[in-house]
């Protein structure tokens, strides 16, 4: 066998960070390489170096043995790199066809050739077995479309690397199953596939062998049929934690939370929640999976009341609530944990204790009528983000400048630190957060229900949602769909109810 | 070519006028503070000489009859042999200050220009009672102030006499058979209100058929707006002769309409004659040089009387131009008549309505 | 350990960082400074003059003597209330490009509240006129508020718009309804004197209006930075988003925000009237809104920054004149430099190498 | 004066003043519209046209062409859209308040080369400045009323709506609009695909500046002949409404320019019916409020419809797997 890629020494540094340490492999031709890794370790960076939108520090890339050096991803391109993002790159308005082409259109003259743009499209999806309706504008589809036409991208440029970035974060299970037969496709004919994923059980399933990176630096490589979960996660964070249930299943208390028909409308006045109902109890937490673009944001949205029901009623120990302010609301004893840390969890311009207080701030004794109570203000800002571990040099440095990690800290010492909550709607809280932090912000939700509030985590990883439920409600086109209590098999019926609706198999 | 700023008017002084001898004003330069007059004076009658400040609402190179003003007061201080201090404005905040600095500055004889100012002499004024004001266009009124009022209506007065007589007089290219004039200002201010009255009511005197159309631009500096009104005027309304009154831009902008319709077009403050040869009947002159030199001469004189001064037709201040840029495309019979009103007020025989 | 935790924030890290911001943002000043005036000079060099003289010309008018310095800080005053006006929208994230029209609005109702009331003592005349300012200035942004909260239009275009239609909608009040047939220009009747603001200096035209101004700069500092209010502004004009998921106001926010702009510009109306101009004048303001938007941003909303700027505004404005009139040099050189200032005050690869080297140098 | 009925001024003559008074305001929005594309607001459109005019006259007094004048504009132009661009894309400053200053410091940089190339202040007006002669349309200026209407312009009234075409040519149907596009709607998008897009946001501001400059000379060559101090009047301003109404899409926007073009020319003709002077000439500014007022009624109005509709769909038909 041929090598198709190889990279020697790479080193690649960013400001405070060395995010790729020294690193060299080699890839062959016609297989799959996975690549794992936590949060951080530099699996983007790496790719992206390889893709030529990053210049590495130092090192060397080899494409089927001959030395090259990329200063744009045009030069990648022409040298047969495709990569697909770990976030799409699409344009919004362009039909998907255009979006495939973009960069190497077919040209009539100056302009460009729409007939044999799309002809070129369909040919090529033909070929490896893709089914898109290309002339579909980008936004009007769904993600799984999206990903296709991201890889027919590639494909179309005439790839023969291909280097995906955790395509499957966003698929359904059985739009993954379809992605890895589309790759098996494509790697019979001749094509290396780079494979970036979080999901060890998709990566032993789809590749040949793996490369475990770690803080910036390869740990090493092994064959896929030659290892196992367990020794992948040891490799990657250095010792033998990874999932695992983290709860007891508690005994369900008194009512907290009652939501009862709930509709909502989406950004584009579209039904987003139809007529869903759920009920939170004290002392239990509650999960919310499902595919990401179901239900789930507009869902919370409505309950913080950000955004107008069209119907249904929302009470809390049975006073209704669905007409109050946010405010009100949250006074009513709703925590939230927003799913976008930096779209509306903090404001990244602003210091810390700014961002501690916005619910404590109007009342005695942070304020004294109209003015705000500095000393007191510091003082329970400095004492939360102390118990919260927050790492930061002082109440008044700029939010922004912590890791994300920190900054879901900040928040969860916001949200929770103070007590005050019955209920605490969790969207996505570990996204993009490393282990140490992941299990630490999983604790503090397991604590506070422990403490008799009502919990409720929405999470797009299932691993999240089976580490902290009692039970477990999915997301499905809008509606919500019981999946009940935990248990052995809870796994599975959350894993139909994603991605058919039903909790059993119909065949 | 009609430019208000490089182009002096190079008119004789009115016959009573005993001082000035030889108008300086073919010098087009607009620097006038880095002259060094003085030193011209050789015979120095008095030991220290006056301290004489000209404080314009605008630009002496500006506005037309602003020039004019800086042309009156540095000839007097030429012919006097003070130094020459001109403070400038732009903006309407600068006015009262620049007033304000001149007497700070220890002026004894402080003249404003533009009737803007008036607010300004009045506050200064009653701040330095011993210093001496005159404001050219308004009479803010106090012990210490004199108004130096320029009758602009009377001259708009005879620019409309001569277009009333000469919409009809259709051997001219251009002019048609209906009694439609027009006039654009700049914006709606008492002095563009009493151009118009004065123009308005000459037209009526000669025949009170003749219509007189009114546009204003809205700014004394769009001159594209300007330019649009005159040709819906001359295009649309069947008007053959357009009056402006809307600053320096704003009539540049006019009599490019006459320009690009061949219709005619009468200026204001200056000739505007040269502008489009052949097609600017006439211009109403308001002579503020004559104004100021006089003004500083009695000064010097020790004649400082405050109050009103008026500078009318009767005193050679406001007078239309020669009419020799029109050839002699207007009929003798017609100039004979202008000069036959030109008499009848300044004997009082005619009286020109100031608005209000 | 919590007093511990204090004591390390206090004087170990942020401390020193504060420290370096700080000489970070004052070397930045000065540098755009430099460039500012430098640009001016070549402007004034390639024109044959002499930019030297033209700048001693320029330092002579705004600060030569007591009465010019009194008239420089006089000036000022509409340049402070306008940059704080500009700085309360912007720190909450509005972009208030109305100033000019509200301040035409505000001056308007001042002067109308002052010819039209002939008979207050002065001690309830000279509030109730800059109420009606405030209130003027502010009812000019409830149509883009309209706008912007009901139809989700920004406020760009509506605000400037808007100028246009205020400065013309004065001057119809003053030619029709509110016309002066004594006065000698476009404006309305005099206030009466009951409502003219006490002066400081005499022979200058300095008065209580500056003290007015003083004041307000630390009210608004105590504002945005102390009360609750304020933080609501500055915590919706950092994240909206974020505010609204926390359960702020923001509305109400939005709304405070862009009416006390607006009654900002429109109180420093009334003090141009009754501190200076006496009567509405047509046209009066020479862009005095615009001023305050560029103040705002050169002082990066701080009411704090706003003073030196705005003192800087006054001066330049003072001095050009005595520029023009002794070297000849044109005022518009001023406009340019006050441009350039702009231009480069939000560049920020001087900040950056600035701090980095600081850091370097301090730790 | 109060008796003039309506129709007396809808004339032809309305119209044609109409096409003119647009034309800068059209030249503008296509600059603005080819920058937006990248990404970056353009709010210096009022500065670059009021230089490009004060540049065209220079121009056109020193080679003696109108087509000297509006070599000399663009080049002035190209220039300001160069240190736009280098202010915000190399140095980083924020392009909303480099477009502020920019405006500002075009104000005193033309007011202070009229007086220090010309000695003279606040207007420019001689024989020396060729403008540029209207053409008359062979064939179709013998159409009676077509004729008057679309012939005898100035040669940039035509090419203003030439360049709308050519715009929507350019950014729609090239593979440069293409990419130029994708830079303001995905930048990550662009970059993936090798496109240069601090290039492309080049291009962007260059283009506006060059459109702008066309707008400019059109005022200083063409509308009028002369240059006169801050005379664009708020057209820049009118052209960002424009293209806000038109959601960046050349055809609606070139349509709002010409709304505010009609706005301007009935105003003026308004004066007649006896109404305060004041009160029309806010006209075009009360307009374009309106206009975007009422395209915001509409698309929340259509949008309503369209969402019933689709939302009946959602009901009605099962939900597929
Ligand atoms: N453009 C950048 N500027 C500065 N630091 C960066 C940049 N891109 C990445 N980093 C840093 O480099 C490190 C490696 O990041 P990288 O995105 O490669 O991680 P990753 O392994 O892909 O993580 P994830 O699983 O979250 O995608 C991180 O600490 C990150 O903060
Ligand atoms: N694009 C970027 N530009 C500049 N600095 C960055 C960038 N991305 C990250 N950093 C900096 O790199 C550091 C690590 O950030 P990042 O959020 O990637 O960390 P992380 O490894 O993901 O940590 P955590 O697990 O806490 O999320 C932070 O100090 C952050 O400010
Ligand atoms: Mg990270
Ligand atoms: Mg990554």
């Amino acid at each position: 066998m041929t090598e198709a890629l190889s990279v020697k020494n790479i080193t690649k540094a960013f400001p405070g960070v060395l995010a790729n340490d020294n690193i060299s492999l080699s890839v062959e031709k016609g297989t799959i390489r996975a690549i794992v890794g936590e949060n951080g370790a530099g699996k983007t960076t790496l790719m992206n170096v390889i893709y030529g939108l990053y210049q590495p520090d130092s090192g060397q890339i080899f494409i089927n043995g001959e030395e090259v050096t990329f200063s744009s991803p045009r030069d990648a391109i022409a040298q047969g790199i495709g990569m697909v993002h770990q976030h799409f790159k699409l344009v919004p308005s362009y039909t998907l066809a255009q979006n495939i082409a973009l960069g190497v259109e077919p040209r009539k003259g100056i302009f460009i050739d729409e007939p044999a743009l799309n002809k070129s499209v369909k040919a090529i999806a033909d070929k490896y077995g893709f089914q898109i309706n290309e002339r579909e504008v980008t936004v009007d589809v769904s993600v799984g479309e999206q990903q296709r036409a991201e890889i027919l991208k590639a494909l179309y440029r005439g790839v023969e690397i291909l280097v995906l970035d955790e395509p499957t974060a966003v698929l359904t299970d059985i739009e993954t199953k379809e992605l890895f037969v589309m790759l098996r496709n494509l790697v019979e004919q001749g094509i290396t596939i780079l494979f970036i994923s979080h999901k060890l059980r998709e990566v032993l399933e789809i590749s040949d062998d793996i490369s475990v990176m770690r803080a910036g630096k390869l740990v090493g490589t092994v064959k896929c049929e030659e290892t196992d979960e367990c020794q992948l996660a040891e490799m990657m964070v250095g010792r033998e934690t990874i999932g695992g249930r983290m709860r007891e299943t508690k005994q369900k208390g008194e009512l907290i939370m009652e939501i009862e028909g709930l509709s909502v409308l989406d950004n584009r006045d579209l039904t987003a929640v139809k007529d869903a109902s759920l009920n939170l109890y004290s002392g239990e937490i509650v999960g919310g999976a499902g595919v990401d673009g179901n239900g789930q944001e507009e869902f919370v949205e409505a309950l913080l009341g950000l955004r107008p029901l069209t119907s249904g009623k929302i009470r809390i120990d049975g006073k209704e609530i669905q007409e109050l302010s946010t405010r009100e609301i949250r006074e009513a004893g709703v925590a939230y944990i927003p799913s976008d840390r930096y779209r509306s969890g903090v404001a990244v311009e602003g210091t810390i204790w700014e961002n501690m207080v916005p619910g404590e701030y109007y009342v005695k004794p942070y304020s004294n009528g109209l003015a705000l109570a500095m000393p007191e203000i510091m003082m329970m800002s400095g004492t939360l983000i102390q118990k919260f571990n927050v790492a930061t040099p002082g109440l008044d440095a700029k939010t922004g400048n912590l890791s994300g990690g920190n900054i879901q800290r900040v928040i969860a010492a916001r949200e929770l630190g103070l007590e005050k909550a019955k209920v605490v709607i969790a969207s996505q809280p570990t996204r993009g957060i490393d282990i140490a932090g992941t299990e630490a912000i999983r604790q503090m939700l397991i604590d506070y229900a422990n403490r008799g509030a009502a919990v409720f985590v929405i999470s797009a990883d299932l691993d999240e949602i089976l580490s902290l439920s009692d039970r477990v409600v999915v997301f499905y086109e809008g509606n919500v769909l019981d999946a009940g209590y935990y248990d052995e098999t809870i796994r599975q019926r959350i894993s139909w109810l994603m991605t058919s609706g039903k909790d059993y198999c119909v065949d | 070519t009609p430019q208000a700023a490089e182009e002096p008017v190079v008119e004789e002084p009115a016959v009573e006028e005993p001082v000035v001898e030889e108008p300086v004003v073919e010098e087009p330069e607009v620097e006038e503070v880095e002259e060094p007059v003085v030193e011209e004076t050789e015979e120095e009658v008095v030991a220290e000489p006056p301290k004489i400040a000209l404080v314009p609402a605008g630009r002496v190179g500006k506005e037309g009859y602003m020039f004019l003003a800086g042309q009156g007061y540095k000839m007097a201080a030429a012919d006097f042999g003070f130094e020459e201090r001109i403070l400038e404005s732009e903006v309407a905040e600068e006015w009262e200050r620049n007033v304000r600095t001149a007497a700070q500055d220890g002026y004894e004889f402080i003249i404003g220009v533009g009737s803007t100012m008036a607010d300004g002499i009045v506050n200064v004024s009653q701040e330095f009672p011993d210093a001496k004001f005159a404001l050219v266009d308004a009479n803010p009124g106090g012990d210490n102030v004199m108004g130096l009022i320029a009758l602009e209506h009377e001259g708009s007065f005879l620019a409309g006499a001569l277009a009333a007589m000469m919409t009809t007089e259709t051997s001219l290219e251009g002019i048609n058979e209906e009694k439609i004039i027009g006039f654009v200002g700049g914006m709606e201010v008492p002095s563009v209100v009493r151009w118009f009255s004065g123009f308005e009511q000459g037209a009526k005197y000669i025949d009170p058929d003749v219509e007189v159309k009114i546009s204003y631009v809205g700014s004394f500096n769009d001159p594209a707006k300007s330019k649009e009104l005159a040709l819906a005027m001359f295009n649309e309304q069947g008007v053959d002769i357009l009056m402006s009154v809307a600053g320096g831009p704003g009539d540049a902008g006019v009599f490019e309409a006459v320009e690009e319709t061949g219709l005619y077009g009468i200026g204001a403050d200056i000739s505007w004659d040269d502008a489009v040869p052949g097609h600017v009947l006439t211009s109403v002159l308001k002579k503020t040089d004559v104004m100021i030199y006089e003004t500083i001469a009695s000064y010097i004189a020790g004649e400082f009387q405050p109050g009103e001064a008026l500078f009318g037709v009767a005193s050679g201040a406001m007078d239309l131009t020669d009419m020799s840029a029109m050839g002699d495309a207007i009929p003798q019979e017609v100039k004979d008549k202008i000069d036959e009103i030109k008499a009848m007020i300044t004997s009082g025989e005619i009286v020109v309505e100031r608005p209000q | 350990m919590i007093k511990n935790f204090f004591d390390k924030a206090k004087n170990s890290h942020t401390w020193k960082e504060n420290l370096v911001n700080l000489t970070t943002q004052l070397l930045n000043y000065l540098i755009i400074l430099i460039i500012a005036l430098f640009i001016g000079a070549v402007v004034m060099f390639l024109s044959g003059k002499d930019p030297i003289a033209a700048y001693a010309a320029l330092w002579q008018g705004a600060f030569g003597n007591g009465y010019r310095f009194a008239d420089t800080l006089d000036r000022s005053v509409i340049m402070i209330l306008a940059g704080i006006a500009g700085s309360i929208a912007f720190r909450t994230n509005i972009t208030n490009l109305g100033l000019e029209g509200q301040l035409y609005i505000g001056a308007f109702a001042a002067a109308w509240a002052g010819f039209t009331f002939t008979n207050l003592p002065a001690i309830v005349h000279i509030p109730l006129c800059m109420i009606a300012g405030i209130i003027g200035g502010a009812l000019w942004t409830l149509p883009v508020l309209y706008l912007k909260m009901r139809w989700k239009i920004p406020e760009l275009v509506p605000t400037l718009m808007l100028n246009y239609i205020a400065i013309r909608l004065t001057d119809y009040l003053i030619a029709f309804p509110f016309r002066d047939p004594a006065a000698p220009m476009a404006g309305s009747p005099l206030i009466a004197a009951s409502a003219k603001l006490p002066k400081l200096i005499k022979g200058s035209t300095i008065n209580i209006g500056f003290i007015i101004a003083i004041v307000l700069i630390f009210v608004t500092y105590w504002f945005l930075f102390k009360t609750k209010i304020g933080y609501e502004l500055r915590m919706v004009g950092l994240n909206q988003d974020f505010a609204a998921a926390a359960g702020l106001p923001v509305k109400r926010s939005i709304f405070l925000a862009m009416t006390l702009s607006g009654g900002v510009i429109g109180l420093g109306g009334a003090l141009m009237i009754q501190g200076f101009f006496g009567r509405f004048l047509g046209g009066f303001s020479s862009g005095y809104g615009w001023d305050g938007f560029m103040i705002a941003i050169i002082a990066q909303n701080h009411p704090f920054a706003v003073f030196p700027t705005a003192l800087f505004y006054g001066a330049l404005a003072n001095g050009a004149l005595t520029m023009q009139s002794v070297t000849g040099v044109p005022q518009a050189v001023v406009a340019m430099v006050k441009g350039t200032l702009v231009l480069f005050v939000t560049v920020k690869v001087f900040v950056e190498n600035i701090r980095k080297g600081l850091r370097k140098w301090a730790m | 004066m109060g008796n003039v009925d309506l129709s007396s001024i809808l004339t032809l003559s309305l119209f044609a003043a109409a096409l003119r008074m647009a034309t800068p305001i059209i030249f503008a929005t296509m600059g603005g519209i080819f920058s937006s594309h990248t990404g970056i607001f353009n709010v210096a459109l009022e500065g670059f046209m009021l230089i490009g005019s004060f540049f065209a006259v220079l121009g056109s007094v020193r080679t003696g062409s109108p087509y000297g004048g509006l070599l000399y504009a663009v080049i002035a132009c190209l220039v300001a859209a160069l240190v736009f661009a280098i202010l915000h894309l190399e140095l980083k400053a924020n392009p909303i308040i480099v477009g502020l200053a920019m405006n500002i410091v075009a104000i005193g940089l033309t007011n202070y080369l009229l007086t220090a190339t010309f000695n003279v202040w606040g207007v420019y007006k001689t024989d020396l400045i060729i403008g540029f002669q209207e053409v008359q349309i062979p064939l179709i200026h013998q159409i009676p009323i077509i004729g008057e209407l679309l012939s005898g312009h100035f040669p940039l009234v035509y090419f203003s709506f030439v360049s709308v075409y050519i715009v929507y040519l350019v950014l729609y149907k090239t593979p440069f609009g293409f990419h130029l596009r994708s830079v303001g709607e995905n930048i990550d998008a662009a970059e993936s695909i090798g496109v240069n897009t601090k290039r492309m946001k080049y291009y962007g501001l260059l283009v506006s500046g060059l459109l702008c400059a066309f707008g400019g000379t059109f005022l200083s060559l063409s509308y009028l002949t002369m240059f006169s101090e801050d005379m664009t009047a708020g057209r820049g301003w009118l052209a960002m409404a424009a293209i806000n109404f038109g959601r960046m899409r050349p055809v609606p926007s070139m349509i709002a320019g010409l709304i505010f073009g009609f706005a301007d020319a009935l105003a003026v003709r308004l004066q007649q019916f006896g109404l305060p002077s004041q009160i029309v000439v806010m006209l075009p500014y009360l307009m374009t409020v309106i206009v975007l007022f009422i395209s915001a009624v509409v698309a929340e109005r259509r949008k309503k419809s369209l969402v019933a509709k689709q939302n009946k769909i959602d009901i009605a038909t099962p939900l597929q797997p």
